[in-house]
Parts: structure tokens; C-alpha cells; sequence
């Protein structure tokens, strides 16, 4: 790509995206850049982007910010001895997972999902982490707090949003985000559906057909 | 149930192949303890969900009742082998010993709720335990900054120093300075002489003049007649204290006929 | 200028130096490379520092080692200085009156002048602005610095110099002495937010930086 003098306002990016200690947003680059117009930075930053994506080092958006990365394709060489990344626990990973795809999520939910009481600790090793918040409290009663993911989280799993998080449009189509009482009622609206059609009970829904089984 | 109680301490023995990943390996320094760790094991749901995996088949097309009978061979298996088992593990137990009676029991004699909605809920928990636990494999098995991607080692950091311009105008300090010389410059205070009647003229007064008739009297009639009206204020204000003063030593008695009606005052003879 | 896909061993040399938290030299480089030699690593160093030569970020070589750092030209970007213009406080303003009409004078004599405390702060911001500047001290019990205006100040008020500052008749003529009613108000407004702050007589009004410091 671009292999002509790069323009002024692209290597002014270029510069400022480097010494940037933090991923900048389209607005912040703006006005770093002494009041450019949004759409000439944003238009600059996908030019950008296009020139280092051959690159050893990748340009990349997380959730509206920019910053620049190595290309993962290279991590083989870069990886460290020793590991900067936390290790987490299971739990803390499946509770990361459950507020990534459920956000904003109380810990009465995250529990009746994981059907265990979750620690305490397991929610301060992520919020230490940076990579969940309180995100306010849900408007029911007890007015329970209630835990979104962060910037950071997307930084650090590399996600442009939380529309990238790997198969979450398939558990949403699967109905495997709704909880399981929605699950459980629809499941049995069909099932009144097909008797009221004259059908049989369909016996992937009810534990009819497992029930019977054992019984023979 | 809860996330305690999950080191279960046991003989190493039986790290059955049915079971790998319930049995870590034992610590090197205490071989005859069995560690169930927490790398794997939380608790029942997830010794559940991962009885289902074991059947390698879809949640929805498994049978409740052939991981009920798993899972409780695992608690009898554990109780076996001494493993000191954590309450909710038991709890579990307890609840799914009495789903799967129930299960086996003719339907008509079934509850409600029926053991069939328990093993459904139960089902589609596991499920989305599962949707999640594997979710969070993939997650955790992204390129992770710090791990398989890294940042700029060194960046040189961005700073905005903040320098303030100040305004003001030639008015305004002119302004300022006449305002700081009109305040502190020195002043002359005007106090004027207003007309008064003392309260002890007003006694006097009153008394005087109630030594005069036994008749009722408006306290309006003790004012000097042709008096400016401050002073007509003041008399006022006097007289009436006065006639206060009176009605105490009991040298007059006062009578008013409404609120904010006329005050009148008569000499008291003794 | 390589324009083309760069090479496997441009890429991860990007990325290495990229990441690194301090300047690699070629050696250290192979060696993270897995143990590249050194000619090899050398060339594609130098081709890297020609395709950066004209960027926003530059590839140099600083005593045998190299790292990325922003291009020099942009190095303003680093450190930005935002101006922002602010209006000089009530209190800054009669202070500097004070300064102007009786310099040189010490702090003492201005709160004389003045018949209120003066916060510290409220001399440092007319030092800042660069409208008054320290003029030695007077030689009496204390030496107590004194304070005068400086050519800047003329300039930005547009006088020739100190006597063409109007004298207390011509304030008088043009009723500048007279005991304006929203001096009075503004001398409250001052008791009121100074009791409001619980502290001692502010005399500062309105700018919320200096508040406070007039308590010591």
C-alpha cells in the first residue's frame, strides 16, 4: 500500500498513536491533532490501518479506540518466558464469560447460571483485572448491583466489540443466553402447541422420551 | 452450595480413567491425598455438566436419569474411598437420588412440580453452563495482549500541558481600584434624632391621667393629641406597656372585647 | 522503499522492536529471532529504517541499538500546550489595581489597601499572567517582599506607562468612587461564600481555583 510520502495528518497519527500510552478514539486523536474534523482523522486512521495490515505491527480498533499492536500471526516469537498474563481460575473465567455475554449481569444471575454460589473473590480478581465494572444497579428489588465488561476487556481479548465475542450470535439464536425460566416456558408453550395440534408431545423437549427409556 | 469445600482429601487411588480431570494428580509431598482441583472442579453442576460431556453427546439428547445414576455412583465411589465430601456435593446428591424415584415412579403419582420439569430446568441449566464454559475456552484462547500480542514497549506517552491566558481590561482595573478606594475610604455616618416617649413619661402619663375619671377609657385616648404620627407611634407603644405595668401593681385592670379590638383601661380604686 | 509485502524477517523485526521496552542491538535481535545472522538481521534492520525514514515514527540507532521513537518533527505532538483564557478574577483585578496605583508595595500594604485578606494564589496568578513580578524586598522589620508591574502588564493594558493611569480626581469625575452598590453586594457575596466555605474571609469571588487558599 500507500508507498508514497505518507501526508502529514497520516503521520501525525501515526506518531501520536505510537507515544499514546492508552488506545485513542477517533474524537481524542481529533483533538490532540489541534481540532481536526472527526471525519478526515477517521479517514486518515483506516488509511493507516490499511498500510500496517502487512505489517508486523497491526493498527486495530477495540470497542472505538485505536491503538497499534504486534500482528498475531508473529506470536510465536514474541512470547514471553515469563507470562504477563493473569491466569485466571476456572471460575473467574467462566464468571468473565457469563458477564461478557449476559452484560449487565447481577451476581444472583451469574450464579443461577453457574449453579454454584460464586465468591466474592472471583469478582474482585476481574474488576482488579480492569475487565469487568459495577455498571449501576438493576431497578428491581433489592436494587442488586450489576457487572458490565470494560475497555480493557476488549483490549485485551482483542475484541472490536462485544459483537465480536466468538459465537455469541449462535448462543443468542440457540436461545442460550435466555434464562433458563424463559427457556423452560417456551419449551412448554411448544409442547402445549403441538398437543393442542393433536400431535404427540415432541420428545426432544420433555423428558418424556428419557423418562421412558429408563423406564424399559 | 459454594465454592468451599472443594479439596477433597482422600487416599490416591482409583484416578479412574472415567473420572480424569475430576482427580488432578496428587501433591508430590502427599501422595496418599487425592486432590480434586479447582483447575477442574467447583462444584455439582459442574461435575454434572461434565458427566455430560462424557456421554459426547448432545445435553438435549442425553438421558437425565443415566447422569443422575453417574453421578451418584461418583458419590458412592467417593464415600468408598473416604473422600471427605463437601456438603454440596451431598445436597446434589440428596436432590437428584429423589429425582431420579421420582422419574421412576408411575406418572400419575407425580407432584407437581413434576420430576420432568426438574430434569428439564436441570437440563437446560446444564446446557447453558456449558454454552458459557465453553465460551470462555474460546475467550481465554484469543491472542491476548501481553501474551500473544503486545503494545508499544516504550511509548514515549502524550501530555497536554494546560497554560492559561488571563483577561482584563483596562476598565476593569481602573474599575477595581475606584471600587477598593470607594469601600476603605473613610465615611461619615448621619444618625438622626427621631421623636420618642419614653416608657417612664408614658407611666406617668397614664397614671395621671387614669387618676382623673373611674370611667373606661380607649388607650387610644392616653395619646398626645396633636403629636406628628412617629411620635403618635412611639406614645403608642409606650402607653400600652405601660398599661401593662399598671394592670401588674394592680393600679388598673384592662379589657379588650375581640382581637385587635379597642384596648380600654380603667383605674382600679381601693 | 519496500512497498511490496515485507518479508517474514521485516515483519518480525517490526514487531520485536515494536514491543521491546528498551533499545536491541543487532545481536540481541538474532538472538530473539531465533538466532538469525547478524548480516541478515542488520540488512532488514536498515531496510526498516528506510521504509520508516519519512513515517511519523522513525527506526534509529542510538549508540548500537535500535528502537522506534517518534519523528522528530512531531516530537510537538509529545507535549501539546493548550491555552485556555480565563477572566481574571474580582479580587485578582483590584489587587493588580493596588499594584499599579501604589507600587512598589508589599502583600500587607494590599491587604491594607484593600481592607481584605489576599490569598497567596491571588498574586501568583498576576505573576503568572506576567502582569506583576517580585521587585526586591523593603527594608523594614520583616523585609516583606514588594511587588511591581512589569512592562507586560503596560502592554496589555495599553499605557505608555504608570502615569497614564487615571488619578483618584479623574476616578472621582468619572464616579468610579462612588460607593457603587455592587461593590457593596460583591463585598457580601464574598463574607457569604466565605462562611459558606467555613473558613476565614475569602476575597476571592468567583474563581473556584483560588478559593480555598485564602485560608492560609
Amino acid at each position: 500500500m500507500s508507498s508514497e510520502t505518507p501526508g502529514e495528518v497520516l503521520r501525525a497519527l501515526e506518531a501520536t498513536l505510537f507515544a499514546s500510552e492508552e488506545p485513542m478514539s477517533i474524537e481524542a486523536l481529533a483533538g490532540h491533532l489541534g481540532g481536526l474534523e472527526n471525519a478526515i482523522v477517521r479517514e486518515a486512521v483506516v488509511e493507516l490501518q490499511i498500510h500496517y495490515s502487512d505489517r508486523g505491527v497491526h493498527l486495530v480498533e477495540r470497542g472505538k479506540r485505536w491503538h497499534f499492536e504486534t500482528a498475531p500471526d508473529l506470536a510465536h516469537l514474541l512470547r514471553r518466558e515469563r507470562e504477563q498474563v493473569r491466569r485466571l481460575s476456572r471460575a473467574a473465567t467462566e464468571v468473565l464469560a457469563i458477564v461478557a455475554y449476559h452484560e449487565p449481569v447481577s451476581r444472583a444471575e451469574i450464579e443461577s447460571i453457574r449453579g454454584v454460589q460464586t465468591a466474592k473473590g472471583t469478582l474482585d480478581v476481574l474488576m482488579e483485572a480492569g475487565w469487568i465494572k459495577l455498571a449501576g444497579r438493576r431497578e428491581v428489588p433489592g436494587r442488586p448491583v450489576i457487572y458490565a465488561t470494560t475497555q480493557e476487556f476488549l483490549d485485551h481479548f482483542g475484541l472490536s466489540s462485544r459483537r465480536d465475542l466468538p459465537g455469541i450470535d449462535e448462543l443468542r439464536a440457540a436461545g442460550l443466553l435466555d434464562p433458563v425460566d424463559d427457556a423452560f416456558e417456551a419449551l412448554h408453550e411448544e409442547a402445549d402447541a403441538a398437543e393442542a395440534d393433536g400431535g404427540e408431545p415432541a420428545d426432544e423437549i420433555g423428558e418424556s422420551s428419557e423418562a421412558g427409556e429408563s423406564r424399559g | 452450595m459454594s465454592e468451599d469445600g472443594l479439596l477433597f482429601a482422600a487416599p490416591q487411588a482409583e484416578e479412574g480413567d472415567e473420572w480424569e480431570g475430576v482427580a488432578a494428580p496428587a501433591k508430590p509431598d502427599d501422595d496418599s491425598a487425592l486432590y480434586l482441583e479447582l483447575e477442574g472442579w467447583e462444584g455439582p453442576l459442574d461435575l454434572l455438566l461434565d458427566l455430560a460431556r462424557r456421554q459426547k453427546v448432545d445435553l438435549r439428547q442425553i438421558s437425565i436419569l443415566a447422569l443422575v445414576d453417574q453421578y451418584l455412583s461418583f458419590i458412592d465411589r467417593a464415600g468408598a474411598l473416604r473422600l471427605e465430601l463437601a456438603a454440596d456435593y451431598l445436597v446434589m446428591a440428596a436432590w437428584l437420588a429423589y429425582l431420579k424415584s421420582a422419574l421412576l415412579l408411575p406418572r400419575e403419582e407425580q407432584e407437581d412440580p413434576s420430576p420432568e420439569d426438574l430434569a428439564l430446568r436441570l437440563q437446560l441449566r446444564l446446557q447453558r453452563l456449558g454454552a458459557m464454559r465453553e465460551a470462555a475456552a474460546r475467550l481465554m484462547g484469543r491472542d491476548r495482549i501481553g501474551r500473544d500480542i503486545f503494545l508499544r514497549g516504550c511509548p514515549e506517552g502524550l501530555r497536554i500541558d494546560r497554560k492559561t491566558q488571563w483577561k482584563c481590561d483596562n476598565y476593569a482595573l481602573i474599575q477595581a481600584y475606584g471600587q477598593v478606594k470607594a469601600r476603605t475610604a473613610p465615611r461619615i455616618y448621619h444618625v438622626f434624632d427621631r421623636p420618642v416617649m419614653t416608657l417612664e413619661s408614658a407611666l406617668d402619663r397614664v397614671s395621671a391621667m387614669l387618676g382623673v375619671t373611674l370611667d373606661w377609657m380607649d388607650l387610644r385616648d392616653f395619646l398626645p393629641p396633636h403629636a406628628e404620627p412617629r411620635l403618635r407611634k412611639s406614645a403608642l407603644a409606650s402607653s400600652f406597656v405601660a398599661a401593662l405595668e399598671l394592670a401588674r401593681l394592680g393600679r388598673a385592670e384592662i379589657a379588650q372585647e375581640e382581637i385587635f379590638g379597642a384596648m380600654r383601661l380603667r383605674r382600679i380604686v381601693k
